[in-house]
């Protein structure tokens, strides 16, 4: 059997499903939250990534460079505004109370 | 029936009454005449209105009066230069009133016989009873404003009559209405009084709400509301038909109909007839002028203005018949079982309006028109003889607390028993000598005999004879009870005075009229102190009744030629109007049964006699018979019970009505339902909305989560 | 001869707003310790600023030419896109400006003793109300007309809402959210129009013809406004309680103009711009408008509020002018119109007669009073013209519109009439035995004895109302030929289209 | 390539991003105490950045990864203008708060530089590029404050959710990708009009859910009144303005270029979220007591009615324009505002503080007033002709209902304006208030003046221009 | 079954696994870990497609600096692990249904937008004999999308500032080391000669 783009653009999918779970399931762990979005955007890059070789064009593999390029960025400034949200609160749980809601 | 040709040549005959001259005002001549006869009183209650504080109450009073007497010498010059002196029907106009498209309505003063006869009536019932006010209300401390309120009522009478339109007569109509409430209510202080007032000016309304819709009717018929416009339209109207309320109507009829809804109210009329007795309350020159004379006689003047649409609308003419009829027998039989002065009287006002009602609805306008001339002078002497005994009495009104008073008020039982004659219309038959009731009641009465081919110129005939047998009896009670027999009023007043008022149910003394002002009290001084003896009324009092003494003796006498007589037709022109098929009046005169002739008279003489023999042989009798309660004489007591019924059903379902549409309608269903329940709808949804913004994190992504989820569903289901 | 003043419209219409912003500024300016000198210079410059308005509207008045049919006094300036500043009178327009300009200096007058919290702003309020009511009148743009008509909401809001009674503050929010969902309606409706006909000029949209099946819409989403203005049974509940809250002076705006606002939108708009539409609801808002004078007079008999007894009958004397209007013939629009100016005059009044009281004894129960006409006789005179003026007895201008609507509906259809005219009776009721109940009887409250009658300040400002509704009683063809060729054109091309 | 003729259309842009490294250089050399000198300098060159985008000539420039036409120029300019005025009301607020940070103009720059690429964007690659670099600048300005708890808060809400956000972008722009084989809009389109496919629009509606949460309509509005509570003033003052608007043309650009002929798919899909974002912000903002939620609720529908313009397609554009610039005004003016008060040097937050300011703060009570009336939808403010010109372009497209809808909804928001005014005028004063910081003063006196009466002129002439500028947009 | 199939399967699998165990994870640092093996799997799937630069590039960024980053986070916030974990499974129902049912709805994207869409039937592009991956790459990058790189540029820059703004605070109380001034400190800076007189000490 071939392996052709429904099988990435598959394992994309559930990648992709994995990521969202993981966000609204780990309710109060900040850092796996980020980590679901870094898994989203790996997702994300599969998929471009398998669009670029079977439509034989290059901008795929561009955008998914500039999607690791954002994630990157992401990360450092998603991880930053945690520290800071740590350093005012002494924990990362998120649902302890919020302070804004309503 | 009339064939089409027919009734064009009586189109045309009545043709020339859209050629009457019309003029201006200040023309000269007979315009300015009655320009200044119809407006001298609204002049004066203006001027008194506005400044009768400063004026004071002798300059006040003059010149209200000294102007109705202006307008009086000049109404019946007006009327003598009409039926005299040869003066053709004219019509000044004063202003126009509304103009919108086809509805053209202007202030003006029709001249033509009916017109003039009301005039002089008008203005002489009201200038005799501005000049009786002096008298009677010289305690009360409010003279100038009941003045002006007189003089108004007079104006408003006289726009009324001299109409050449629907919207002026309905000015005259709802004005007399204003006056009559304000006048009624003069002594706003009681609660009573104002009550009545209300009463008085609803009712009215509730004719004037037939009157309105027949106004429209006519309207929207004919495309005009002006009379000389309208009249001769009608006869080519004959037969044609009328949707109203979802109902074929014929045409004429309907708008007869309603119309005379409005006289209904107006003149008191069976079913609208419960604000009359109760518009006692007013001071008793009101109800002489207004109540007797002029204002409820308003009625009768439209029917007969409007005859030459009832002659064709013979199904409206049949039930003016027939209110009329029932109203007649029905007041009567109500007041012989009254023991207030006033009210025995507005009953029988009541009755006498019924004759001439069902003297029109037999198509005989002429002898209503008469009865109605008549019945001014000798009905405002009987009320104006009442005040005088009231004011005698210190404003006693309940008859048996009278008695024997003939020889304390002699003057007053002369002229009394002058207008209780002319009341009962005695008279000696096939002659012209009689009093002024005898030539225009039995004018009426042969009239009916006249029309009793048809079933309700029969029912009238009967019920009028009836009726007139109860006059007679009551009236005479009326005498009998005040001014003879023992003497009521000398022991035990106050204390009888008190209990009478709670069998009455009524309150029936008419309030000092001073009671409500200290000084005024101070210097009359005597209240109902019982040692104080009747005492016969100043002549300023006495002159007017005596003056209309003199028109209940002759009135009838002098007039009969004219109005009803061989003169008739000379004398009312176009102004009434006979359908050539009507020879009721004809008929009337060459009636050849002697018995119908003497039945009147017959009947008279019985009541008579009949009120002597329970009033002055056996005064106990009636006294007896009220003390059994028999079922008839409760039931004629109590008016037919049409006040309880009306208070039970109407009263009791508007106020009904009233707080269900306010309380349920209103606040529970429309503002609940409406904004109250939005407001409440949406805040408990936000309340719900914010619920969901938990400040969680993971509850937003999972909205996100869910947005894109639905999204997809819903695009999903879109594309397939 | 009177000289031609240019752009008097505008000048008219803004006068007052311009009033309004000199005594802002002399707010912004003055010292806070100056405040009573400051609240006493702003009644005066407000009460100059109105009689000069008053005075340049009968100069307007006095130079406007009756027989045409069209609008006058023009003034065009475009604006962007189909907008444009457009102003003019016609013959319906012109005695509403008048109606305004008369009533506001009353207003001023009415309010200059019992106002005493914050008067600079009270005033400013009245003056932009009455910029921004005349300019509903005036304005012959779509938008102008909205802004204008919308804008009318602030004014009043605050004045119900800084100056009203207890429950002020539910009433200015009814009054407010209520009038504004209408109104959002008929901006939808408007978008589309202009949308359609690529203009938002008033005179040519009057003879744009839309098609047949959008007008049902657009005819409901302006009577939707127009309804919620009047207004009509049954949304009608916003208006008691508007009333009884705001300040006498607010009531007398309410009552008198802002409520008129409504049934000119229906002529001016439902009318001529939509009439299959408004033949098509003619059953319905007859239906509506007989109830509310049934009904709304039957509420007003059991009221104990004199306030609220009298903005009832407002309900049901404006059902008169829906029905005069939907007739759809020239004599029931030209009732509807007369109707409109005379409840202006006769509700003012009666709200100014309230107000009286209210100065005195701070009460509106019915209860509270009795035996009036003892103690201030002029007072006495005073209410029960304005009574009977209410009852529409002939003589006064209230007779003339409720007797020529009626006639107009009567052709409509005899029901209607019927019904309505029963109005007349239950009219009677309610307002006698609020008289009664206020006027008549013995003094039981010895309260009543602290105040003496009429001031001269309060005789000055009912004079004029008081000739005003004799004057149209008696002569009503000050108003009648006026209006003639405006409403005739008007019913006019409703009926040629709708082919009656 | 002719980097010339591409350079001169970046113009903005390219000011923009070296100014920003120039002034971050000198910032980091001279710290905070530098800051009023380096917002001044951004301030200039933002405002060089206006007046190079309002002369510039359109065209497309790098491969169609850029485009200047006239609603980018519109925009950029409005977004430059928006962003001046938040520069200088953040100096005055960290001053005040003594946290004066010199990168705050800086971020505010570059954050300005994204929205720029994405007013801009001519393919999917700027498209995410653009609106990465915008969303990266304003999650750390949400977290401006790091030592204010709520600061922080509001700033990781908005990060994890925002990626998320991205996250959903990216994959529908990958399928999009995949389905038309190429990123560029105008290509897309080509491929669209030929070949529809449901894959095409799942793509798109992943797509609509990304930018939507950038302009935070409903459901994707749950970060919305948070962040605004949280982050700082002057940065919620941005937020609730330039970003949105630069989404918006995104949105519209995306949606005219490239979906042009799915137009009856996509707008579906618009058309919920508007009616979901009205009905939301809404009812929402009726149980609010804190003047920022408030807002945010606010912000939420009137994003509602610039989804119906988007909806109403073409003739939505001009709308959409003259929409942002009105409302941006009057979001503008509120928090400047709400800047301006204070009691006892503490911020005024709450609704319920405002009460009675009408006697103590009359002029700016009567700002106040005016802008709430304005957000409102009163005639004649601001907000009523951006109302009135997104209500018309929905109905001309034929959203009746939906239009109606929304006004409708607008009554409900009005509850909660009115309420601001009735606790001004109606109700009993709770104290004093301080007097208000000069800076702020002046720009909601500026606001109100706007709002009315210089809409009035403002429309004569923005109208042509809106109109104009719109045309052949997409094409 | 060929060679290609079975990497495919394996390292998707892998991928997939190792992303389950990210979310679901006890301890974050065990989730850093799997998230790692998942990009290290992840870059054989982009090798596979040919797209050997990406692959190293994700391994070079994400392995080398990103997930590097992560754990460093982890371990320097000081946090209770266990109590973070409470809650997980609260959701985990509705989670998975709805989950499911994206899930389920983006396979069926995917099978229509690779059955229909522009790349319908291509065999994909593994290796060009023309050009390597990364000089496609680059060239493209360097000419096509240098503006896109340019901006690209500025991501990273704010992501530096923003990271710096919000982390790096200067502390006042802290004494920290100042090798300038150590090395530029003059005698007279840091000693005084007082003068003093015999028997009265320092009065200060």
């Amino acid at each position: 059997m071939t392996i052709d783009l429904v099988h990435y653009l598959t394992v994309s999918a559930i990648l992709f499903t994995i990521g969202v779970l993981g966000i609204f399931l780990n309710r109060r762990n900040v850092i796996i939250i980020l980590m679901s979005i870094e898994l989203i955007l790996l997702a994300v890059n599969i998929n471009f990534v398998a669009f670029s070789a079977y439509l034989h064009d290059v901008q795929g593999q561009i955008m998914a460079m500039f999607v690791l390029t954002v994630a990157a960025a992401e990360a450092a400034v998603g991880l930053a505004i945690l520290v800071t949200f740590f350093r005012n609160r002494g924990d990362i749980a998120v649902d302890d109370a919020s302070m804004m809601k309503g | 029936m009339l064939t089409a040709h027919a009734a064009a040549e009586i189109s045309h005959s009545l043709a020339p009454a859209a050629h009457d001259a019309v003029v201006g005002p200040l023309s000269g001549g007979m315009a300015t005449i009655v320009t200044l006869c119809v407006f001298a009183p609204i002049v004066g209650a203006m001027i008194v209105g506005a400044f009768g504080r400063f004026l004071g109450n002798i300059v006040s009073q003059t010149i209200t009066t000294g102007l109705l007497f202006l307008a009086c010498a000049l109404g019946w010059y007006t009327f003598i230069q009409h039926t005299w002196g040869g003066m053709a029907d004219f019509t000044v106009n004063v202003l126009p009133f509304i103009n919108i498209d086809t509805f053209h309505s202007a202030w003006s003063i029709r001249v033509d016989a009916l017109s003039a006869t009301m005039l002089i009536v008008v203005t002489s019932v009201s200038s005799l009873v501005h000049l009786y006010s002096w008298g009677y209300m010289s305690e009360d401390p409010s003279r100038p404003r009941f003045f002006a309120y007189l003089s108004l009522f007079t104006f408003a009478m006289l726009m009324l009559v001299t109409a050449a339109d629907f919207m002026q007569l309905f000015f005259g109509w709802e004005g007399v209405g204003l006056a009559s409430y304000l006048l009624i209510g003069f002594w706003y202080h009681k609660d009573s009084a104002s009550s009545a007032a209300i009463k008085a000016f609803v009712v009215n309304r509730i004719g004037d709400f037939g009157f309105a819709l027949g106004i429209m009717t006519v309207y929207w018929q004919f495309g005009t509301i002006n009379f000389h416009e309208f009249f001769p339209l009608i006869a080519s109207h004959q037969g044609q038909t009328w949707e109203f309320l979802g109902q074929t109507f014929s045409a004429l009829d309907l708008a007869a109909f309603l119309l005379f809804i409005g006289a209904m109210g107006k003149s008191a009329q069976f079913f609208l007839h419960t604000w009359l007795p109760d518009a006692m309350e007013g001071p008793t020159p009101v109800s002489a002028l207004i109540h007797a004379a002029t204002m409820v006689t308003a009625g009768v003047y439209m029917v007969c203005l409007l005859s030459p649409l009832f002659e064709y609308a013979p199904v409206a003419k049949m039930i003016v018949a027939y209110i009329g009829a029932i109203t007649a027998i029905f007041a009567a039989s109500i007041g012989f079982t009254q023991n207030d002065i006033k009210r025995v009287i507005a009953y029988s006002t009541c009755s006498q309006l019924g004759y001439m009602f069902f003297a029109a609805g037999v198509g005989a306008y002429q002898a209503a028109m008469f009865h109605l001339f008549t019945h001014a002078f000798f009905k405002a002497l009987l009320f104006l003889g009442a005040g005088s005994v009231i004011h005698g009495m210190h404003h006693e009104q309940d008859m048996r607390k009278m008695g024997g008073l003939w020889k304390y008020l002699p003057i007053t039982y002369g002229v009394m028993t002058i207008g209780t004659i002319a009341i009962t219309g005695l008279g000696i038959p096939f002659t012209e000598i009689g009093f002024a009731g005898f030539f225009s009641k039995d004018a009426i009465i042969e009239s009916a005999w006249a029309g009793h081919n048809t079933p309700q110129g029969m029912f009238a005939f009967i019920m009028g004879i009836s009726a007139a047998l109860l006059t007679s009896f009551y009236s005479w009670r009326l005498i009998a009870m005040t001014f003879h027999g023992k003497k009521q009023w000398e022991h035990g007043h106050g204390h009888d005075d008190h209990h009478a008022e709670v069998i009455d149910g009524h309150s029936t003394g008419e309030p000092d009229a001073h009671a409500h002002d200290d000084h005024a009290h101070d210097d009359h001084g005597h209240g109902h102190d019982h040692d104080h003896k009747p005492h016969e009324s100043p002549w300023v009092m006495l002159v007017p009744i005596i003056l209309l003494s003199f028109g209940a003796i002759f009135a009838g006498f002098i007039f009969a030629p004219y109005f009803i007589g061989e003169h008739a037709h000379a004398f009312w022109g176009h102004a009434i109007f006979t359908a050539p098929s009507n020879e009721i009046m004809h008929e009337a005169h060459h009636i050849k049964e002697v018995w119908v002739k003497l039945l009147p008279l017959t009947v008279t003489l019985i009541g008579m006699v009949m009120a002597w023999y329970f009033y002055i042989l056996k005064p106990n009798l009636p006294k007896k018979m009220a003390a059994n309660n028999g079922p008839v004489y409760t039931f004629l007591y109590n008016k037919w019970f049409f006040d309880e019924i009306y208070q039970a059903t109407f009263v009791r379902l508007t106020r009904f009505l009233g707080d269900v549409f306010w309380k349920v309608l209103d606040i529970k269903i429309i503002d609940n339902l409406g904004p109250n329940g939005a407001a409440w709808a949406a805040l408990k949804s936000a309340k719900n909305l914010v619920k969901t913004q938990t400040g969680y994190v993971y509850h937003y992504a999972f909205a996100m989560f869910l947005g894109v989820v639905g999204l997809l569903t819903y695009v999903f289901w879109l594309v397939h | 001869m009177i000289p031609a003043i240019p752009n008097l419209l505008s000048i008219i219409t803004f006068a007052p707003l311009f009033g309004a912003a000199v005594i802002g500024v002399l707010r912004l300016m003055a010292r806070k310790d100056d405040e009573a000198i400051i609240a006493k210079n702003a009644k005066w410059i407000s009460l100059w600023t109105t009689l000069i308005t008053l005075a340049l509207s009968v100069v307007m008045i006095a130079g406007f030419n009756h027989s045409n049919p069209g609008y006058q006094f023009e003034e065009h300036y475009k604006w962007f896109g189909p907008l444009s500043y457009h102003m003019g009178v016609d013959g319906i327009s012109i005695l509403f400006v008048l109606l305004t300009a008369f009533l506001m200096p009353l207003c001023i007058l009415a309010s200059w003793d019992s106002i005493k919290d914050r008067v600079t702003e009270y005033m400013i309020c009245f003056l932009m109300l009455e910029t921004l009511v005349i300019g509903v009148f005036t304005s012959l743009d779509l938008f102008l007309f909205y802004i204008f008509f919308e804008g009318g909401l602030v004014p009043m809001f605050l004045i119900i809402g800084i100056w009203g009674g207890k429950d002020r503050i539910y009433a200015s929010y009814k009054f407010f959210l209520y009038t504004l969902l209408g109104s959002v309606l008929m901006l939808a409706a408007m978008l589309y129009m202009v949308n359609i006909a690529g203009t938002a000029d008033i005179p040519l949209l009057t003879k744009f013809a839309f098609a047949r099946e959008v007008q049902p819409f657009l005819w409901f989403a302006f009577f939707a406004s127009f309804a919620v203005k009047m207004p009509m049974w049954p949304v009608h509940t916003w208006l008691p309680d508007a009333h009884v809250q705001a300040p006498t002076a607010g009531s007398v705006m309410l009552a008198g103009i802002l409520l008129k606002l409504g049934g000119y939108g229906f002529i001016r708009f439902n009318l001529p711009m939509f009439p299959y539409a408004s033949e098509m609801f003619a059953p319905l808002v007859m239906g509506l408008s007989v109830i509310a004078i049934v009904v709304t007079s039957l509420i007003a008999f059991r009221q104990t509020d004199i306030k609220k007894l009298i903005a009832y009958s407002s309900v049901a004397h404006m059902g008169f002018v829906t029905m005069g209007i939907f007739a759809g013939n020239v004599i029931g629009v030209q009732g509807a119109v007369f109707q409109m100016i005379s409840h202006g005059v006769i509700s003012g009044a009666l709200f100014l007669c309230v107000g009286v009281v209210y100065d005195r004894w701070h009460t509106r129960e019915i209860a509270f009073y009795g035996g009036l006409t003892k103690l201030m006789p002029h007072y006495a005179f005073v209410f029960l013209l304005f009574t009977m003026a209410n009852v529409g007895l002939p003589g006064t201008s209230g007779f003339i519109g409720e007797i020529t609507t009626l006639v107009g509906s009567y052709k409509w259809g005899t029901w209607v009439a019927f019904v309505a005219t029963s109005g007349v009776i239950f009219s009677a009721v309610y307002a006698l035995t609020l008289f009664k109940r206020v006027m008549f009887g013995e003094v039981t409250n010895q309260d009543l004895k602290k105040y003496p009658d009429l001031s001269v300040r309060e005789i000055i400002i009912f004079v004029p109302l008081i000739v005003g509704t004799i004057v149209l009683g008696i002569y009503p063809a000050f108003v009648f030929d006026i209006t003639t060729a405006s409403v005739d054109t008007v019913v006019a091309t409703y009926q040629a289209v709708i082919g009656g | 390539m002719d980097y010339h003729l591409a350079l001169s259309l970046a113009l903005p842009e390219t000011i923009i991003a070296v100014s920003s490294l120039l002034i971050l250089v000198f910032g980091a050399f001279r710290g905070d105490k530098g800051m009023v000198s380096i917002s001044a300098l951004c301030g200039v060159a933002l405002i060089a950045a206006a007046f190079a985008a309002a002369f510039a000539q359109p065209g497309t420039a790098f491969s169609g990864a850029f485009v200047l036409d006239g609603v980018a120029q519109f925009a950029k300019v409005a977004i430059y203008i928006a962003a001046l005025f938040i520069i200088v009301l953040g100096q005055g607020y960290f001053d005040r708060l003594g946290a004066r940070r010199f990168e705050f103009p800086i971020l505010i720059l570059l954050a300005t530089l994204g929205m720029s690429m994405m007013v801009s964007a001519g393919d999917l690659i700027s498209l995410y590029v653009g609106l990465e670099l915008q969303s990266l600048a304003l999650y750390v300005l949400a977290a401006f404050r790091r030592d204010d708890a709520k600061s922080s808060e509001a700033g990781l809400k908005y990060f994890v959710l925002g990626a998320l956000s991205s996250g959903l972008l990216l994959y529908g722009a990958s399928l999009i990708y995949g389905f038309a084989g190429s990123m560029n809009f105008h290509a897309i389109a080509l491929s669209a009009s030929t070949n529809l496919n449901v894959g095409l629009i799942f793509g798109l509606v992943f797509l609509i859910c990304g930018l939507a949460f950038k302009v935070s309509a409903a459901p994707f509005h749950m970060w919305t009144p948070d962040v605004y509570e949280g982050a700082p003033t002057p940065v919620v003052a941005f937020f609730a303005g330039a970003p949105k608007f630069a989404a918006m043309v995104l949105f519209a650009r995306v949606l005219q270029t490239g979906f042009e002929s799915q137009v009856e798919q996509w707008r579906q899909v618009i058309l919920v979220l508007a009616v979901l974002s009205f009905v939301v912000g809404a009812l929402g903002g009726l149980m609010q007591k804190d003047i920022k939620r408030l807002l945010a609720y606010s912000s939420i529908s009137n994003m509602g009615y610039a989804l119906l313009a988007i909806a109403a397609g073409a003739v939505g554009i001009p709308a959409l324009l003259l929409f942002f610039v009105l409302y941006m005004v009057d979001t503008l003016g509120l928090f400047t505002v709400q800047m301006a008060l204070s009691r006892k040097g503490e911020p005024v937050t709450r609704i319920d503080q405002l009460a009675g300011l009408a006697k103590s703060n009359m002029p700016l009570t009567v700002v106040i007033t005016i802008l709430a009336l304005s957000v409102l939808g009163m005639p004649p403010f601001g907000g009523f002709w951006a109302k009135y010109f997104v209500f018309g372009a929905a109905i001309s497209a034929g959203l009746w209902w939906f239009a109606a809808a929304g006004l409708v909804a607008s009554v409900v928001a009005a509850f909660y304006y009115l309420r601001i005014i009735k606790l001004m005028w109606f109700d009993a004063p709770v104290g004093e208030v301080d007097k208000s910081p000069a800076e702020t003063r002046w720009i909601a006196y500026a606001a109100a003046a706007f709002s009315f009466p210089g809409v009035i002129i403002f429309l004569i002439y923005a109208y042509p221009l809106a109109q104009s500028a719109a045309q052949g947009f997409g094409h | 079954m060929n060679l290609i199939a079975i990497a495919f399967y394996l390292m998707a699998a892998v991928t997939l696994v190792s992303g389950l165990m990210v979310i679901t994870a006890k301890n974050p640092v065990h989730s850093v870990l799997y998230l790692i093996l998942a990009f290290f799997s992840a870059a054989g799937l982009f090798v596979l497609l040919g797209a050997e630069f990406l692959a190293m590039l994700l391994v070079v960024v994400y392995v080398g600096a990103v997930a590097v980053l992560f754990l460093f986070v982890v371990m320097m916030l000081d946090v209770d692990f266990v109590k973070l974990r409470q809650g997980f499974a609260n959701y985990l129902p509705i989670g998975i249904v709805v989950g499911a049912v994206l899930m389920f709805e983006l396979i069926m994207i995917s099978i229509a937008v690779a059955e229909k869409g522009a790349a319908a039937g291509n065999q994909p592009l593994v290796a060009s004999a023309s050009e390597s991956n990364i000089k496609m790459i680059g060239h493209a990058l360097y000419s096509t999308y240098v503006y896109l790189f340019e901006a690209a540029g500025f991501v990273l820059l704010v992501a530096m500032i923003g990271a710096i703004v919000l982390t790096l605070r200067t502390r006042p109380n802290v004494k920290r080391q100042d090798i300038h001034s150590q090395v530029t400190r003059r005698r007279k800076d840091a000693v005084e000669i007082v003068p003093v007189k015999t028997g009265e000490g320092i009065s200060e």
